[in-house]
């Protein structure tokens, strides 16, 4: 069965003419699943590594953990990741930069949020310069609490992101994850991506700010292909 | 730790002070006490600090700035400086150029201006914030549209 | 075979293709086993035994990748560069003798100016690349892997004409077959070969963008240098050119200088392979081991000691040649 | 037992340390009156840049590949960590101060704490303060072992040699967690110490472990000097590379092993002694070349000063109490004096400072940590122009930048 992107399965004249057709619809499956595998096992990192829960990702990478074993390799630019860790506190001036990139990983991608901070803001949630949690502004697959987490905890992470890749291609149900929530704390101001009660404005102001951003410099040639 | 003599010499003489940590200077008198604790060998320049106290019965809305100098290895000398809110205090960038990001990092965070000063910009927040965070009537928790 | 040069060709190629991508792509899980060996850690370990699939997982996972031209690239030039990097390496393969007799797919008379010629061609796309990235982190790597082409080119074209002074042949048959008989080149005549030889393989390390030579793709420095860019299979090809150009130069190397498919006992080709491989993982060696010139340093070598050195052992060859 | 190789010092480049030539790096000169026909490249290095240890960025403008002029912004990391602590009690600070130099936060926790007995005149048992000694050395090895990681790890690529340094680091820092891991039960930020002492003892076996870990480190930093610095490739990228003008350090407020390389015999360790360090002999070693190759020098040779300390005082604690106010949990129940303290410790960083103004509550009025990274970065403008852009990377390496600590 074939499922779109959130996950629903999927109708189409083409499609139901060839599950029709012997032996065909096996051939896909296997190919499905094929790509399935290929793509859960090969999960390349996009460290956004900005506070000490990058020192545990660096960690992980290290001898003793070792991402290497479950295929997973950091690679310094967003065009060639699969993952988006995002490993420590994001700040107002540094969300639109995080967006941006997120923006510019090419899809299938993911984004984990390593660290209570990349989570929720943690106890600088309050605090006028931070984000309080990248599931504000991205959207966000896998949680790993902790401050910082162990590095074991960010493999766990990942075992559970390969598990949700194989689930969903396979057309199963995943429940969303439950982002950990830190007691005794205020919840943040702004709504997180999918809750109900998030307007559409805030994603149009957010997107607003992420191409409005000038870092100076600008472009070796712009305009002669726009 | 004691006064060294020469410092407390200075003090006495060129500026009417007694030592104590802090010393308290008028503004004034800033740049030229830097230059001369520069001048007998009190060059590193440890850190500027500034914090803000809301107006009182006695007192108007102002800011205490705070410097320290130290004369390696042992040797170190901190004065401060009051600055009424809205007014301004010399910048010490002509006598130390480490009071450049010092300086900067006052202003944006506790809103202390320094006149003279070259590139006073805004250098931990970003530079349309509005408002100083460490000033007293400021909510910790200020929204900024959109990211929080 | 001789009768059907075109089928013989295209036949071999076609086979040589797909077996030398397949050394290339499991050569990356030798390197990550070897390199986590030399990092006291395993290295890929869960997808397949030992991590064996590995790089079927990458490719599989690299073709499903959305594939997005940057709004201000130039298309055009964006999307040929990494095809005709892995061409203009591949290409430099089709005049190799694998085995005695006539197991080459195309047989020139000018066989090692072929690959030298066409193997500098990759600077090429390298800037194609570059250039059409409209990415300045790519911009400085271009430049950089032209500036590195255009210096080592010289000292690498030099050594290569120590075993061409020596054989007497620009044909690469003629070369390997010089050094029957274990008179191999970088052994005999002593000296020159040896030196050739060493400076060969550290050029080879510069053309094919390797530490201590990677400048282009400095990652420390240039993000990814000229692939910041490029995602999906198109990095996938810039990926495997790479390797592909490290695997050709080692056996270049072999061929040229450790006497290719001679070695004791029956001649063929699993000497070459033999003789290849090993140098191809004594480049892994190196690259996990040093750290990285800077690019002034790195053009201030080349023309300060490759060139003059290479210049003075093609002098001594000529002179065996002559007079020994 | 082998004498490590970068025990001896580096011959100094000849010739003077060249200083600032303006207005090429003239911090605050606009571009626009050097560079009318826009011919330089800008290019900002940052925020998210696999060598600028964080998210710090400068922006670059480049003449081919030499930079002419360096305008770092700093601040992506701004957690408004003052603020926070104008808020929070004297009891809820020490693990906020933890995050911000996430690399020894042991040593942070330490200068706050050190503050706030000042301020309320209390005295730290014996003990006490042998273990807070014990427990910065400890930490300080740690740190450094992850600078010499990035370090080797900004030269050598993330797939290369300097990866390969990188994991046999960490692999040694790794076994100092554990230590930590089994004193505090935190691998880092860990909470332990408290106003008028500490909060965890040294458990059973902790000297042993201890013992075995440092030794084999001892032994390795060997093997570093053999894979880094005697390796041409390492000596060409850092020699001459970034020299630090000791007299402009000096007023930029530059501390720790940058200004020990650039010739200034510093240490606050030994010149204003805290905790037990009155009590122990501390060697500073001191280079006069001030490049990237002293400052790796330096490192190294404290990190095994450091290492000797540790197994110096892991068999001389002395007995006793290990705080000497009770230890408390509720948030506010340490109440302090009204007053005023500036502390300073020398952390693997340089002089790491609090100053505290309290008013008598159970919260401080304000407080601002003096980061020694913050006025290191301050560097940047002036060694920048007129390097390369790799040169770049490997100096702002070697000034070993946390930017928890820059920004806070």
């Amino acid at each position: 069965m074939a499922v779109d992107e959130s996950g629903q399965a999927f109708h189409h004249p083409i499609y139901s003419f060839l599950e029709k057709m012997p032996g065909l619809s096996l051939g896909l499956t296997t190919a499905d699943q094929l790509l399935t595998w290929g793509s859960s096992n090969s999960l390349f990192i996009f460290p956004m590594a900005t506070s000490c829960c990058g020192i545990e990702f660096m960690a992980a990478s290290s001898g003793r953990f070792d991402l290497d074993q479950i295929g997973s390799i950091p690679r310094g630019t967003p065009r060639q990741s699969d993952v988006m860790v995002i490993a420590g506190t994001i700040t107002v001036k540094m969300a639109p930069r995080v967006k941006k990139l997120w923006d510019q990983m090419p899809e299938p991608k993911w984004a984990i949020a390593m660290g209570s901070c990349a989570i929720s803001g943690d106890f600088y949630r309050d605090i006028y310069s931070v984000v309080p949690g990248v599931d504000t502004f991205m959207p966000i697959d896998v949680y790993v609490p902790g401050c910082p987490p162990n590095p074991d905890q960010l493999f766990a992470g990942l075992r559970r992101l390969q598990e949700k890749i194989r689930a969903k291609r396979n057309g199963e149900w995943t429940d969303p994850e439950l982002r950990p929530d830190t007691p005794g704390l205020r919840s943040p101001n702004l709504p997180r991506i999918g809750d109900p009660r998030r307007e559409a404005s805030l994603d149009e102001a957010q997107l607003d700010a992420v191409m409005n951003l000038d870092p100076g410099g600008g472009m070796l040639r712009s305009g002669d292909k726009s | 730790m004691s006064t060294p003599d020469d410092l407390a010499s200075l003090l006495r003489e060129g500026f009417d002070l007694e030592p104590a940590d802090p010393l308290t200077v008028d503004r004034s008198r800033v740049v030229e006490l830097a230059r001369s604790l520069k001048g007998i060998g009190f060059e590193y320049f440890s850190y500027c600090a500034a914090a803000h106290y809301p107006a009182t019965d006695a007192d108007p809305d102002r800011t205490v700035v705070e410097y320290r100098l130290r004369r390696l290895p042992r040797d170190e000398v901190a004065f401060r400086v009051w600055v009424p809110t809205g007014e301004s205090t010399p910048s010490l960038c002509g006598v130390f150029a480490g009071a450049d990001w010092q300086e900067r990092e006052q202003y944006d965070l506790v809103g202390t201006v320094f006149a003279d000063h070259p590139d006073l910009r805004r250098i931990m927040l970003p530079e349309d914030w509005e408002g100083h965070p460490l000033r007293r009537d400021y909510a910790i928790d200020t929204r900024h549209h959109p990211w929080r | 075979m001789t009768e059907y040069p075109w089928l013989w060709g295209g036949g071999f190629a076609l086979v040589l293709i797909t077996v030398l991508m397949g050394v290339a792509a499991w050569s990356i899980w030798f390197e990550r086993k070897f390199a986590g060996r030399m990092q006291n850690r395993p290295g890929p370990t869960q997808v397949g035994p030992a991590g064996l699939l590995q790089p079927l997982a990458d490719l599989l996972k690299l073709i499903q990748k959305e594939d997005i031209t940057p709004t201000n690239a130039d298309s055009f030039l964006f999307n040929i560069a990494p095809p005709l990097g892995l061409l203009t390496v591949l290409g430099g393969m089709a005049v190799y003798p694998w085995a005695p007799g006539d197991w080459v797919p195309a047989n020139l008379n000018i066989g090692i100016l072929f690959t030298l010629s066409i193997g500098s061609l990759v600077t090429i796309p390298v800037w194609m690349a570059g250039w059409a990235s409209n990415n300045k982190y790519a911009l400085l790597g271009a430049m950089r892997a032209a500036a590195q082409a255009v210096s080592f080119e010289v000292p690498l074209l030099l050594t290569c004409l120590v075993p061409i002074i020596l054989s007497g042949s620009f044909r690469m048959g003629d070369i390997v077959e010089a050094q029957a008989d274990g008179h191999w080149f970088a052994l005999w005549p002593p000296g020159p070969g040896a030196v050739a030889f060493v400076l060969f393989l550290l050029c080879s390390l510069a053309e094919a963008n390797r530490i201590p030579f990677d400048i282009p793709e400095a990652e420390s420095e240039l993000v990814a240098g000229i692939t910041t860019e490029y995602m999906g299979m198109k990095f996938g090809l810039f990926y495997l050119a790479e390797y592909m150009h490290t695997l050709i130069a080692s056996f270049m190397g072999a061929s040229m200088f450790l006497g290719g498919w001679d070695g004791p006992g029956p001649d063929g080709l699993h000497w070459l392979v033999l003789k290849g491989l090993t140098l191809y993982a004594g480049i892994f060696w190196i690259r996990w081991t040093f750290l990285r010139y800077r690019a002034d340093q790195f053009m201030a070598i080349c023309w300060r000691i490759f060139v003059p050195v290479s210049l003075l052992t093609v002098t001594v060859a000529a002179f065996w040649r002559v007079y020994a | 037992m082998a004498v490590a190789h970068s025990e001896e010092a580096h011959e100094a480049p000849a010739g003077p340390v060249p200083t600032v030539v303006r207005p090429w790096a003239d911090p605050y000169l606009d571009p626009e009156t050097y560079d009318p026909e826009g011919d330089l490249m800008v290019m900002n290095l940052g925020p998210q840049h696999p060598s600028t240890h964080g998210v710090f960025r400068v922006k670059l403008w480049l003449d081919g590949e030499v930079c002419v002029k360096a305008v770092p912004y700093p601040g992506y990391l701004h957690r408004g960590v003052e603020k926070l602590c104008e808020k929070l009690t004297y009891v809820q600070i020490p693990p906020i101060v933890d995050k911000n130099d996430y690399v020894s936060p042991y040593i942070n926790e330490l200068a706050v704490n050190m503050a706030f007995e000042q301020l309320n005149a209390v005295e730290v048992p014996r003990r006490s303060q042998y273990l807070r000694t014990l427990g910065a050395e400890m930490q300080r090895v740690g740190s450094h072992l992850l600078w010499l990681g990035t370090f080797a790890m900004d030269m050598g690529g993330a797939l290369g040699g300097g990866a390969s340094a990188f994991m046999h680091t960490f692999r040694e820092r790794e076994t100092i967690l554990d230590c930590f891991e089994l004193w505090t039960g935190a691998r880092f930020h860990y909470n332990t110490l408290t106003v008028g002492g500490s909060r965890h003892d040294v458990p059973a076996g902790f000297a042993e472990m201890v013992r075995r870990t440092y030794e084999t480190i001892r032994a390795r930093t060997i093997e570093y000097d053999e894979l880094i610095y005697d390796n041409a490739i390492f000596r060409s990228r850092t020699e001459g590379v970034g020299r630090v003008d000791a007299k402009l350090a000096m007023e930029l407020g530059v501390s720790g092993p940058i200004l020990r390389a650039s010739g200034i015999d510093w240490d606050l360790r030994r010149d204003r002694p805290y905790a037990a360090y009155g009590e122990l002999k501390i060697n500073v070693p001191v280079r006069s070349a001030g490049d990237s190759l002293a400052r790796y020098e330096v490192r190294m040779a404290e990190m095994r000063e450091s290492i000797r300390l540790v197994l110096d005082l892991i068999d001389g604690i002395p007995e006793g109490p290990i705080c000497a106010l009770k230890p408390v949990k509720l948030p506010g129940a340490f109440k302090g004096k009204a007053g005023q303290a500036y502390v300073a410790v020398d952390g693997p960083r340089g002089e790491l400072g609090t100053w505290v103004i309290a008013d008598g509550t159970e919260r401080a009025y304000r407080l601002k940590i003096r980061p020694p990274s913050y006025h290191a970065m301050a560097l940047i403008p002036y060694l920048a122009p007129g390097s390369t852009l790799s040169d770049i990377i490997v100096t702002l390496g070697s000034l070993d930048p946390i930017l928890g600590e820059v920004d806070r």
